[in-house]
């Protein structure tokens, strides 16, 4: 194990992203979360939607689906029950995730398929030029599109995970990417669903998200266990606290296959 | 009461070897039992050794409203729906007129109409028919338990002379575990049917000579066959009306072959994962209806464009928008073609019959496998729901299937430039052939790229893969001779082809081409087909004429071309076609 | 005010609904609370999805609209936005709101827009025959799509409401048509968008549910006003307390629109 | 240096009316400021009475990346490509060969480059334009915050003969904001870029004659004042490239002219409200691209078969998928005339340029309005994202809009089945007009119905509102005459005109028919514009064919078509077209 460098798990292509955007630094921890975890490149899979973050997979070395806006998780989801041998993460941005893809987001926290999701969270869509995302405050103002601002609360990632049944949350921040591998990793090795909520700053359209680097704080209490006490304890989270804030016990879902049957003894039931 | 039991002598329809067919309907409202009589004559017939098909008419109640049973029986293989009813039994009214287009009626019906439940309706008292008392439920009265449909059963099993012993069986078979009181009851008033005073049929059916194997099946069990067989192990669906049986056959046969179903959260998800365990190696398909298919075509350009292989079958219903759930129409045509956005090259293909059914969807898989690309398969509600006593449907042709990278291979490049346009696909867990497949347009590697050439390319590759490959005979079923063609696909083909076996019967001597590979379109083995016709009739269920405006955006059509086309739910019947044929002869 | 008969506010069409279905008293309750509320029935308009339970709006005397399955929410919103003067409502089930229509009732949540939404929760698709819902429990063997069970926790509409931040959560009984139209009534009068959560059993696919009868029963406390308090009194919550459980004071969204220019005025300005 | 200033004379490429048009690039590393110095050269021409059209080649990145603007300006108003660019200005050459095709060079070409940015591309070198040194960033050292692109801008003015102090009064207007220093420093460059050593140009542009009113816009604002104009008070859109900025536009049009938008969570979520609000009475529509629209088919679906009102903006990308979605291509047209399961007849239109986007957008609303039924607007990143100087656009002509309910009507049926199958539509608030809008099939009533009847009166209601108005003259354009005509639609339809115009010079005769309209299909207005034509030059950006198809489903066509086909991101230019006219004049 850990034979292999984290640069192995770099592709040689260079990013399109802005120079000072975060989603290096999710890069970064990736692939070293992925160089600890010891596994062949060819036994991994990343999938993505669409966005800056969701370009993350050709960054990568290991297999990778660069899919459609929003479905990266459904993707992921057919991917491992259809390859339970494989590890399989998902990654891409808040509009992404919790806006077109929000469904997919709760019916994956309840159905608890043994993945991990990078929700690379900047407040803002990126790729299509700075609109306000589910994760945007409700007066910030510098969209075209909401001049007078979104007007609408803000979806916390964690409490719509926990409330839709979560099995791992883990918040990271780009800016300290050793962490974040941490994270990451974590979370691919604790059964089920595990989010990892990572702040990662746009320096185009947020500029003034340099100033999460003094925001976010080490959560120092122990992950939460009971979804009912977390979501009791996190009613007021801030939203800046990184860890692992939840570590659930249910069992990872994996329908059961057998080969007992050949497909003929089905079609024989037609000549009855 | 003073009956006159003499009939008149009815213009027997034919199956299409020309063997004597029998259409009856029962109907009632939904909680009378009409369908479960109905399935119980189709069992009975199959042991006595027909062949015949049962379609359902039903109003849109989950339990109640009015339903019909509709039958047609004959010792030869038969599917299309008949001309007009020689029988219609009447449980009760309720709501009948909701579908009385549904279940035509001329002076040579007969109807057994229950006194009790009411007049008979003016639609079925204009058709001229004669009609019959069958007092069901005063005569089930007398037994405690029994039921009025059983009644309606024993009368239709007297009047087409099946053994009654046999529908004791198949009841027994059926409903033996409702206990043996309620078999008692059963069998009292099945013998109180067939003992009613009723007119001798002026014909009755003689099971067919050969005791070939038979198969009774939907259509609906039979794409789900068809997939299995063709290797799928991976299926995503979001339940829809009328596709949901495909699902429902398949739940448990997958969990026994290897397999998983994942019902998910929506259409969305469904395809999504479909395309994520296809791109795992597993053959994989969804199944929906119209409302979905729309939501699915997103996705199914992520399919195109990413090469992923993947089935998605259509059970086709009544459009637009939630339009008729329960009823069937021909009328995704065009969203099947068309309906992505970009160049989209993919394969769309029909099953003719519900037996043909297994066969299109198996072929689907090996198709979708082999050109890595998306395969729609368009069935619809009136085959996917129908049940058949059929002959046993014969499996697909072989394809190559899906193309894979041998691991390790040097310097591989997931979309790299064949001339056959197919570039190997590496299996997750293959060392060394970790690409990521995009939707994105993008080089041979799969970098994403907004280069001309690369777009050009790989648009011409993905075009070339499907119009390069030879699909073989199979793409259209083509049967007899003459100048008179008529062009159809899916549903209608059976009345097509009872309508040809009748022309030719008169004289008439007509060709009947069936499409089942609508995409890649085949302009060459249609002109082939189509050499020597100078008339064509356009054959289709839909208001709008789809099949007729595809066939014209991709062959050359005769000069002489007309069509038939008529929205769901009527059925397109044989002699309405016909009728169409002889006028056209006649003008000549 | 309230001259108008309940009965006004029904149609005169046949249910499709199945003899004993639990939607018929939705039907009575919400009858009962316009008649109440007092609009004339052209000044209101419910909107539904697809499902035994989103076939209400025929039978109610009141501006409708029959959606496409799921989508009941973002007609509704469309419509509440582009004509504030009405009483908008919506409707439908588990499977149209929580499943494919998830993302929607997420974000209708989020948005807060001034309206009331009927989830009629039977734990079921009825129209389809019986399949395993968003709030149907993981080991409920009667679909054939599911014959192991769903296997997948299931969805709690006032958890997931809560953190979508619904600023009204009633919770309602068809059983009890009286209380439920008292809980429509004061959802419609709550400034922003409530939920009213109906238990409305399906009798056919679910006869077990008729034991719901014994199973609800009255919250005693009053509602919850602040989020995070709510988050965490409900978070083991048991899904049959009936009543007002949560009341919020978020303003409801209503982008303001001004007059004080024509059209023209913006074409000018292309000649500058 | 020793530098031959000598240049080659051109073939003056001019614009449809004959006079002059002037295409030049500048190109540079997206922080280079190649974009702003091509607005500020545009906005400098129409100052100077020249029109023009700027476009944008762009790589995906949102911030650096390879970026060009590409400008053609002439004293006439000139909107197609140019065959070749008589003039690129390089800042650099930072990943130019991604998009090199889309800059055109021959040996008439000047090409300015900054030697210290490396040598220059082989294609260029290989394309034998004159290359001169241009060293922008060695120039611009000497100035204390000068920037390269404000050099560049200097050369270019001069050679084209644009007064200096022009190009100050812009920079100021446009970066004024910037400060008193900048703008010293942006002088400064623009100056010494006037200064270098450079050839004359053989050609220079006069300005008009006419001092007639400009608009200076782009084709997505055009689009946004088109549906303001038509009337729409109710938006919901979800963010998508290249279509975004139709929304950017109206967002704070609407809010001030009474109207909303509302940025809703995904493009399910925004055509729903949007229907909500049409269904509200006020006009609304929705703006996306292929992707979005892809997803937004199953509500279009709904809106047809509840009549709802609505306007789609479909600003068309490469696709398939996600494809390239800075780059434009004609590839939604399939799914636009045939994406929605089941029968939905619809509206669909296309501005054919420019300008063009406010007539067609407005008009789109008027017939949605007045039809009751969606209307598909196709624009396309090119005329979208491209920014014009041109003479004002027409408005749309008059359609009745919206046939409303009176309060009160006796009797009011929502989907009465009327002659002209338009139903009056009751606003909500109206007393006596309450119904349920439905996507199921219904009755006149719009009570759910499964019935034969009731499904074959609506969708013969439904398609002959469609079928049986009266379009007008306005839905197409024609010019010309002749036994040649170009067929094409959309944003090649500008080359078309280019090319034919240059063809008459030549002696050929050719007719350009583009069509605005594209369903309901007029099969006997393009017959009456096609009398006398016998030969047919079908133009269009799609790999596929798809506007060729269209055509062959819908409408009898001259007896010799040819098909110029080709997929973005290149564009169609007029030499091409030529080229093919009069090859095919050689070949008689
Ligand atoms: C169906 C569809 N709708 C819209 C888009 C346009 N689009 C591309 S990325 C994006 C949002 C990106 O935001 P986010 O997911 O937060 O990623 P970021 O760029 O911020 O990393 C949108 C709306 C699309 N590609 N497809
Ligand atoms: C896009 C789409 N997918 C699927 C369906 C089929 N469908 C109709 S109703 C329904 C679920 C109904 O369940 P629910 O919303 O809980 O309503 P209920 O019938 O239980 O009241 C489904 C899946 C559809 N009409 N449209
Ligand atoms: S726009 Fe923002 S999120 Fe996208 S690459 Fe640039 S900094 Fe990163
Ligand atoms: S199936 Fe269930 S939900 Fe539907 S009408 Fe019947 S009882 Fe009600
Ligand atoms: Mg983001
Ligand atoms: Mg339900």
């Amino acid at each position: 194990m850990n034979a292999i460098a984290p640069q192995e798990y770099k592709s040689d292509l260079k990013p399109i992203w802005c120079p000072g955007c975060g989603d290096y630094s999710v890069l970064t921890a990736l692939a070293k979360a992925l160089a600890e975890l010891g596994r062949p490149r060819e036994e991994i899979a990343l999938v993505s939607g669409i966005g800056c973050s969701s370009r993350l997979p050709a960054y990568t070395s290991v297999y990778g689906f660069h899919g459609v806006h929003g479905r990266a998780l459904a993707l992921a989801t057919g991917l491992k029950i259809a390859r339970p041998d494989l590890t399989v993460l998902a990654a891409g941005g808040d509009g992404d995730g919790l806006s077109i893809g929000g469904n997919h987001f709760l019916h994956a926290c309840r159905r608890n398929v043994d993945m991990t999701y990078l929700l690379m969270d900047n407040q803002v869509y990126g790729m299509t030029k700075g609109q306000a995302s589910p994760t945007t405050a409700p007066d910030w103002c510098e969209s075209k599109l909401t001049p007078l601002g979104p007007g609408v609360s803000p979806v916390m990632p964690l409490h719509l995970a926990l409330a839709s049944g979560v099995n791992f949350f883990a918040r990271g921040f780009s800016g300290n990417p050793n962490e974040l591998a941490r994270l990451i990793l974590e979370g691919i090795r604790h059964p089920g669903f595990s989010v990892i909520h990572v702040l990662s700053p746009c320096v185009t359209f947020r500029p003034e998200q340099r100033a999460w680097k003094q925001a976010v704080h080490a959560e120092t209490v122990p992950p939460e266990t009971e979804p009912a006490a977390a979501l009791a304890r996190f009613a007021a989270d801030d939203g800046f606290a990184t860890g692992v804030l939840f570590a659930g016990t249910r069992k990872a879902f994996m329908p059961e296959r057998a080969t007992r049957r050949e497909w003929r003894d089905y079609e024989a039931r037609f000549a009855a | 009461m003073d009956i006159d039991l003499s009939l008149p002598q009815p213009a027997v329809e034919a199956a299409p070897d020309g063997a004597a067919a029998f259409a009856l309907a029962i109907t009632g409202s939904g909680g009378a039992g009409a369908m479960r009589a109905g399935e119980i004559l189709l069992e009975a017939a199959s042991r006595a050794g027909l062949y015949g098909v049962m379609t359902r008419a039903m109003g849109p109640q989950i339990r109640g409203g009015e339903a019909a049973a509709l039958l047609r029986l004959s010792p030869a293989p038969v599917s299309a729906p008949a001309d007009r009813f020689d029988l219609l039994i009447a449980i009760d009214w309720d709501n009948f007129t909701r579908f009385t287009e549904e279940v035509p009626l001329g002076p040579t019906s007969l109807v057994l109409a229950d006194p009790d439940q009411g007049p008979v309706p003016q639609p079925v008292a204009d058709a001229g028919a004669r009609v019959l008392p069958l007092p069901c439920k005063a005569l089930v009265r007398k037994v405690a338990g029994g039921r009025a449909n059983m009644v309606a059963l024993g009368a239709a099993a007297r009047l087409l002379g099946l053994p009654l012993a046999l529908l004791e069986d198949v009841v027994a078979a059926q409903l033996g575990r409702k206990g043996d009181e309620a078999m008692a009851a059963n069998r009292a008033a099945l013998a109180l049917g067939a003992a009613a005073e009723l007119p001798e049929l002026p014909h009755r059916l003689s099971p067919a000579a050969d005791r070939a194997v038979r198969w009774t099946m939907s259509g609906n069990q039979a794409t789900g066959l068809g997939v299995l067989a063709g290797g799928v192990r991976f299926v995503a669906a979001y339940p829809i009306t009328p596709a949901t049986e495909v699902l429902e056959w398949l739940a448990p046969a997958l969990a026994e072959t290897g397999g998983v179903l994942v019902q998910a959260e929506d259409e969305l998800a469904a395809i999504n994962m479909a395309i994520g365990g296809a791109f795992g190696g597993v053959p994989a398909m969804t199944a929906t209806s119209g409302p979905g298919l729309a939501l699915m075509t997103e996705a199914l350009g992520l399919a195109v464009a990413s090469e992923t292989p993947l089935v998605v079958v259509d059970v086709m219903r009544g459009g637009p928008s939630t339009g008729i759930p329960t009823k069937s129409e021909q009328s995704d045509l065009d969203i099947a073609l068309h309906g992505m956005h970009g160049d989209a090259p993919h394969l769309v293909l029909a099953p003719n019959g519900i037996g043909d059914c297994r066969r299109t969807a198996e072929w689907a898989v090996g198709l979708a496998e082999t050109l890595q690309t998306p395969a729609l398969v368009l069935s619809d509600q009136a085959m996917g729901q129908a049940r058949a006593v059929l002959p046993p449907p014969p499996p697909a042709t072989r394809t190559p299937g899906r193309r894979v990278a041998e691991p390790g291979t040097p310097g591989y490049l997931r979309y790299v430039v064949t001339d056959d346009g197919i570039s190997p696909m590496a299996r997750p867990g293959t060392p060394g052939g970790a690409h990521v497949a995009d939707g994105l347009e993008h080089t041979p590697r799969g970098a994403p790229s907004a280069a001309a050439r690369d777009h050009a390319a790989q648009l011409a590759k993905r075009a070339r893969k499907l119009e390069g490959f030879d699909v073989g005979p199979d793409w259209a079923d083509a049967e007899g001779e003459g100048n008179i063609a008529i062009l159809t696909w899916g549903s209608p083909t059976a009345a097509a082809r009872e309508a040809a076996a009748r022309a030719r019967a008169l004289g008439i001597a007509v060709r009947v081409i069936s499409l089942r590979l609508l995409l890649p379109a085949q302009p060459d083995r249609l002109a082939a087909l189509l050499a020597g016709v100078d008339r064509a009739l356009v054959v289709e269920q839909s208001h709008g004429r789809q099949f007729h405006r595809y066939l014209r955006a991709f062959y050359d059509l005769p000069a002489e071309v007309e069509v038939f086309a008529r929205p769901g739910p009527l059925p397109i019947r044989p002699g309405e076609i016909l009728d169409r044929l002889s006028h056209w002869e006649d003008a000549r």
